[in-house]
């Protein structure tokens, strides 16, 4: 039972900080996230020379050697920046599949280039009408040779604008919301017939929907095995909800910090409004709601190599509460800080737009809440 | 007791959904104030209120009111929330109206009634300040008389739609001397005087609703003085008690209600529709439970200004409730729309604009919507206020 | 559309009010519930004479011409006093039923010994394993010439010990929970083959479990239609809710008054506690769910008389109101007295106790919203 | 990071686990503090510790304690719970105790400490007052010297389980000419002294948990004055502070959720069981997942105090969130068991009492149960104060 951090994972957290604070205030921001492209190619290059890629994967796939704790200081930090740069799909979640069932070629050709900064992934999972269901899938593939048609459609694939390769899941077998008969392919997005709609998101990130029309991807574009891809899909999840929890934690203690200051030093009524006792108690609750959260943070990622429903079942827990959680305190973060907390001009409304989304990134609270009652059952 | 409505009012709805019905303009319809409007889009259903003589039901007859019962002017709102027609512009008629009719000179009356009936002065509102939010009368705009003129500066901040306005109400301090409340002024103030600057404030939700207003060396002419100087503050207090009804907004919230069970009536979850899933149907049931419980709370204060009791510090207790299922609407609205709550389309960025939405068209206003309603338990007196107010007023605490 | 009361109205709610004030205090109370019998039958006695029990029924039927609305009334001023004798069961129930569905003969009876506070009446309708669905009955009724058989175990049934009369639902045909197939029996309670088992309740009052061992009833003790007990049964139930909503409504105000009273004058750091700022925004909250409460009880007494679904959807609305309302009152009550609200001397607890039953009472905040919902869809 | 015992631990676990399974007396198990019980039904697992050396394992080595690490408390602490074993009685080892070994004399340390271990001194808790509850500090009951004693009149009251005890320890007043805080001393008294009356109060669950102590010319020798005349709040303030592990009750509640399943799969609800019921599933869920927070908060809590730091004013934390979760898991219970929670047998009113129960044997405490836990958000400073202390000293307001 240990709670404590390495020295490397303390300097790591601080390498990461140090790279927020210096280049990730609001302002500039905000000049990332209304250009043209929406990030920084820049930055993102920055971040793999300060070897934030690598961290998460061990020595022998070329990295340092880290694990999901690893990604949680850097998610932790990001979440504190509300840095924009794809880390989770490319890093977590294309990262994580690869090193869980990628083919020998797969790993020494990807890797190197997710770990150099050179290849931006986008993993798209959800569709129109599937909701949160990793198995609600109708983008089918069909066997041609030994290669693989893929038609359908690909709804809201976080930072596609931004990726050159698709992770896909598609249908090779079975019906609609069948657990088995998924499979998982790898597409350059460049490819005939791949086109996609791109376009901001309610946080200042992008997204794309992505229409599949006849798309060829050979037979060593699949990650694990044919029909099996929902179980390998499911625990990427699961990374990448421990990895959002802890980028919502760290947003929650901005906003807790920026309004335990704002409250001390904005005055009505010829006093600070942190006197109020109502706005105290508030302020309280959140700072319990941030507490739980990081607890549950660390709980999620301290679980992800449980057994699969210890794991599901950490993850849903987690997810739950930073949903609830992050919704309580961005409320109450705007409302405290009255008008000012409504516009684009202070950070609030920028964190509480983020904690939002990821309310919802992955599954809700009460898709969330349904899975742990059903797996604890 | 008697639930029913008596005759004549069933009529006279009847009346007002059918006038509605022939006369909302066809272009505006279900397009709500973020919908990119013109000043035009903004006047139009004013204009045609007007002719039928309808702008302003709570103002008193003789100054061009309705002269409805209560019933009657609770029916209009109903019918008008049900339609979902853009409420006609608060800021001349409700606020700064009963203010002008009430304190101003007869001039003064005879000047503004009817260019408020008749929308050809947009007015707007300045009275907060970037200093002074729920604490109203620690306001600093200066206004310094010299000769026949005040001269003003300061800024007001939060002034909605000001991007379009022609004229300005503000509280200024014309008296330094005596505490905050006793030498506050009512001034009225042409927003094209020289010295007069709106800043647009961008809100969250991406939309340009509010502005800051800066006051520089602004002349105004005394004349535009209401009322008593250094009596300022009775006059918004006043404003700030009149015309609660439809604080509560019952009637939107219903319509609100039925939209979100439309769409989660199309949204699929699992092998049916998310209005099918258990735990999304128990959220609408017991908002419905609540809205119910808020609609009847509505009727028993309207019963009660029937029989002459004027609407009360209770009203604390409608505007606290009805933002908060305001609120809750809006954010069952944004999760019911999954993953599609996520697009951001900028722009004029409505349900039947040009841009082509992502996803259902329901979807495309669910995230921006949700922050926007976040300033309704903020305004026009906090919910924290509003529970101060009612601590003091109605429990005597 | 009125909200107002008439003069008889407000005539018959100053009744009640002087006759609780009289002899409804709190002592008077707790010797009446802790005595022997649990209630007082002289209380009783004086109720008819005060004629109450005549109030809600029309005048043919040997009433005073009154509706649900004098029910509404009598039950907000029994339920600041906390009264325990048996009007709902009594009066509204087995009132009702004779009312909707009695036979001349039952009606020329029954109702004037009701009226005259001769008979007390207590209706069993739960069963141990039926929850709060009316249609979940095994106890059966088998036909014997004219005559029925009765057997089963009726729960919980409240008033029970001080009843002279039962009304029993008993399945004469059809599966455990079919709608169609319930009827519903009067039964002497000295009837050969009843036998019970009495305790007091959490509340102060006394119910029974009612066991019935071939206990023979003639065919004209049935009331209504044989199978087609049902409907009746649910239209009363209905109109019990809308009475202790009204229970409820004036239990929550006496809490109210009492709490805002008590921190007034409770000091501590040397003020009332009612100066700080939380338990005044604690009271906002008390006050608006009490309104809310108030209202709904309104709804229901004036929405009975409407179609069966606008009627359930009525009292089910209701009912969550009063019970989500009673619980957040109550506790917060029971808080904001600190120790002094645990103890027994207080009225306090008394009246979280009673509404902690009436939240159970007729369904629980669950039962109703899954009802609304269902009746909505 | 890591969430492994290490082996001594885990063998540790082992070893606490077998001794009570093989110690703790049969004819308490699965009873609580309000089944009725005599005076030495408390005491048998108290005289059972005793003997093994683990009555106080919060004390130091030196006094009589255990030696363990905080980890090992933590497990100790957590078999107990999960075993339900009735808890050693907090005032003498968790409360006076440490007072003693701090404060107090020698000889008064030789005299009280072993007598505390043995269980021959059963103490009560003498603080709050009928006036004072949250705001101790304004206690009223005096102390007056007269040579060799102290004289004191006053009361004291939510004195639980005075019933049974032997000594009192007392806040006092021994200075009126300062303030508050600081004419204050603590002082021990033999119950059996003449001029104290010990009076039942009636909790509204029927039971006899807590007292009135009346105070009257009592004469206590000044021997039994702990520490210095009038630094008695530094004592009391020490003994608020001191010994807050466990109070989140994590494995308490954990233990109570496995029981508010069972009986959730043994109630009916339609055509299943109460546990399958999806409301009722989401809220066993989501209170699952709060204890999931709770629990690991907690745990780092421990791991900073394994580091050396001391448990802070985030112990208000786990004291909030602990009676909020143990509250709801009575609401839910009561809530589960349906009208089988509307009968009150009283007396000795417990499971495997001879009173034969009405509805099933789970049903019986319910009600009494969730009215009894009303007292966890008032005692042991209200979770109103417990906010306040957060405001003040977490969050600097």
């Amino acid at each position: 039972m240990d709670f404590s951090f390495t020295e490397e994972q303390t300097l790591l957290r601080n390498t990461v900080q140090r790279f927020v604070q210096d280049n990730y205030e609001l302002e500039a921001r905000q000049k990332i996230v209304n250009s043209e492209e929406g990030f920084s190619r820049d930055y993102w290059q920055q971040l793999a020379e300060l070897g934030l890629f690598m961290a998460p994967f061990s020595e022998e796939l070329g990295g340092m050697g880290g694990s999901q704790i690893e990604t949680m200081i850097i998610m932790e930090e990001f979440g504190r920046g509300l840095v924009v740069e794809p880390y989770v799909p490319t890093v977590v979640l294309a990262g994580g599949l690869l090193r869980e069932a990628g083919s020998q070629a797969q790993k020494d050709e990807l890797l190197p280039s997710i770990i150099g900064g050179e290849t931006i992934f986008a993993v798209a999972y959800a569709e129109p009408q599937g909701r949160y269901n990793l198995a609600d899938i109708t983008t089918r593939a069909e066997k041609d040779g030994s290669d693989f048609r893929l038609n359908g459609h690909k709804a809201v694939v976080l930072g596609a604008p931004w990726a050159n390769k698709l992770i896909i899941s598609a249908r090779t077998s079975g019906g609609q919301r069948d657990d088995s008969g998924i499979t998982l392919f790898i597409v350059d997005k460049n490819t005939d017939g791949v086109s996609s709609r791109d376009y901001p998101t309610i946080d200042g990130s992008r997204a794309s929907e992505i229409i599949l029309e006849n798309v060829k991807v050979s037979g060593d574009a699949v990650i694990g095995e044919v029909d099996d891809g929902l179980p390998l899909l499911s625990k990427i999840f699961d990374e990448g909800i421990a990895a959002i929890c802890a980028e919502a934690s760290g947003a929650m203690r901005v906003l807790n910090d920026t309004t335990i200051e704002y409250c001390k030093t904005r005055k009505q009524f010829g006093m600070p409004i942190g006197k109020f006792q109502v706005l105290q108690h508030r302020m309280v609750d959140m700072f319990m709601e941030c507490e739980q959260s990081v607890s549950m943070t660390y709980m999620v990622n301290l679980k992800l190599d449980e057994s699969d429903v210890e794991r599901e079942k950490a993850a849903s827990a987690a997810k739950v509460q930073i949903g609830k959680s992050g919704k309580f305190i961005g409320q109450n973060a705007v409302q405290l800080h009255g008008g000012m907390g409504m516009t684009d001009e202070l950070n609030v409304g920028h964190y509480f737009k983020r904690l939002t989304m990821i309310d919802t990134q992955f599954g809700n609270v009460d898709h969330h809440l349904k899975r742990y009652a059903a797996l604890d059952a | 007791m008697d639930l029913n409505f008596a005759p004549e009012d069933v009529a006279f709805r009847e009346q007002v959904r059918t006038f509605i019905a022939e006369n909302y303009p066809e272009h505006l319809r279900g397009k709500n104030r973020r919908a990119g409007l013109e000043k035009d889009d903004f006047l139009a259903w004013h204009r045609i209120l007007h002719k039928q003589g309808w702008v302003a039901p709570s103002w008193p007859k003789e100054y061009g009111g309705t002269g409805w019962t209560v019933t009657q002017k609770y029916i209009w709102g109903e019918e008008c929330a049900t339609a979902e027609v853009l409420p006609v512009l608060p800021f001349g008629v409700n606020m700064l109206g009963p203010v002008i009719y009430t304190f101003a000179s007869e001039d003064q009356k005879k000047h503004y009634l009817p260019r408020i009936l008749s929308g050809e002065d947009w007015w707007c509102q300045g009275y907060s300040e970037p200093g002074s939010g729920s604490d109203l009368a620690s306001l600093r705009t200066k206004a310094v008389r010299d000769g026949d003129h005040y001269i003003v500066n300061g800024s007001k901040t939060w002034t909605t739609l000001a991007q379009h306005a022609d004229w300005i109400f503000c509280l200024v301090k014309t008296n330094t001397e005596v505490k905050a409340q006793e030498g506050i002024s009512f001034l009225l103030m042409d927003i094209k005087t020289p010295g007069i600057t709106v800043r647009p404030i961008i809100t969250m939700d991406g939309s340009h609703e509010v502005n800051e207003v800066f006051l520089e060396d602004v002349k105004v002419p005394v004349e535009n003085l209401v009322g008593e100087e250094n009596k300022g503050w009775t006059y918004a207090k006043f404003l700030l008690g009149h015309e609660r009804s439809g604080i509560a907004g019952v009637a939107g919230s219903k319509r609100q209600v039925e939209k979100l069970k439309t769409i989660a009536g199309s949204e699929r979850s699992g092998t049916g529709t998310l209005m099918e899933d258990t735990d999304f149907a128990r959220k609408v049931a017991e908002l419905e439970v609540d809205l119910l419980a808020l609609e009847f709370t509505e009727l028993r204060t309207l019963a009660s200004e029937s029989a002459g009791k004027g609407p009360g510090p209770e009203a604390s207790l409608l505007k606290v409730k009805g933002t908060e299922v305001q609120q809750r609407l809006t954010d069952m609205t944004l999760e019911a729309v999954g993953y599609y709550g996520f697009p951001f389309v900028n722009g004029p960025n409505v349900e039947g604009s040009n841009i082509f939405p992502v996803g259902p068209d329901y979807a495309t206003q669910a995230g921006p919507t949700y922050f926007n309603h976040r300033k309704a338990s903020i305004y026009g007196g906090s919910n924290e206020i509003q529970r101060n107010i009612m601590a003091k007023m109605v429990l005597g605490l």
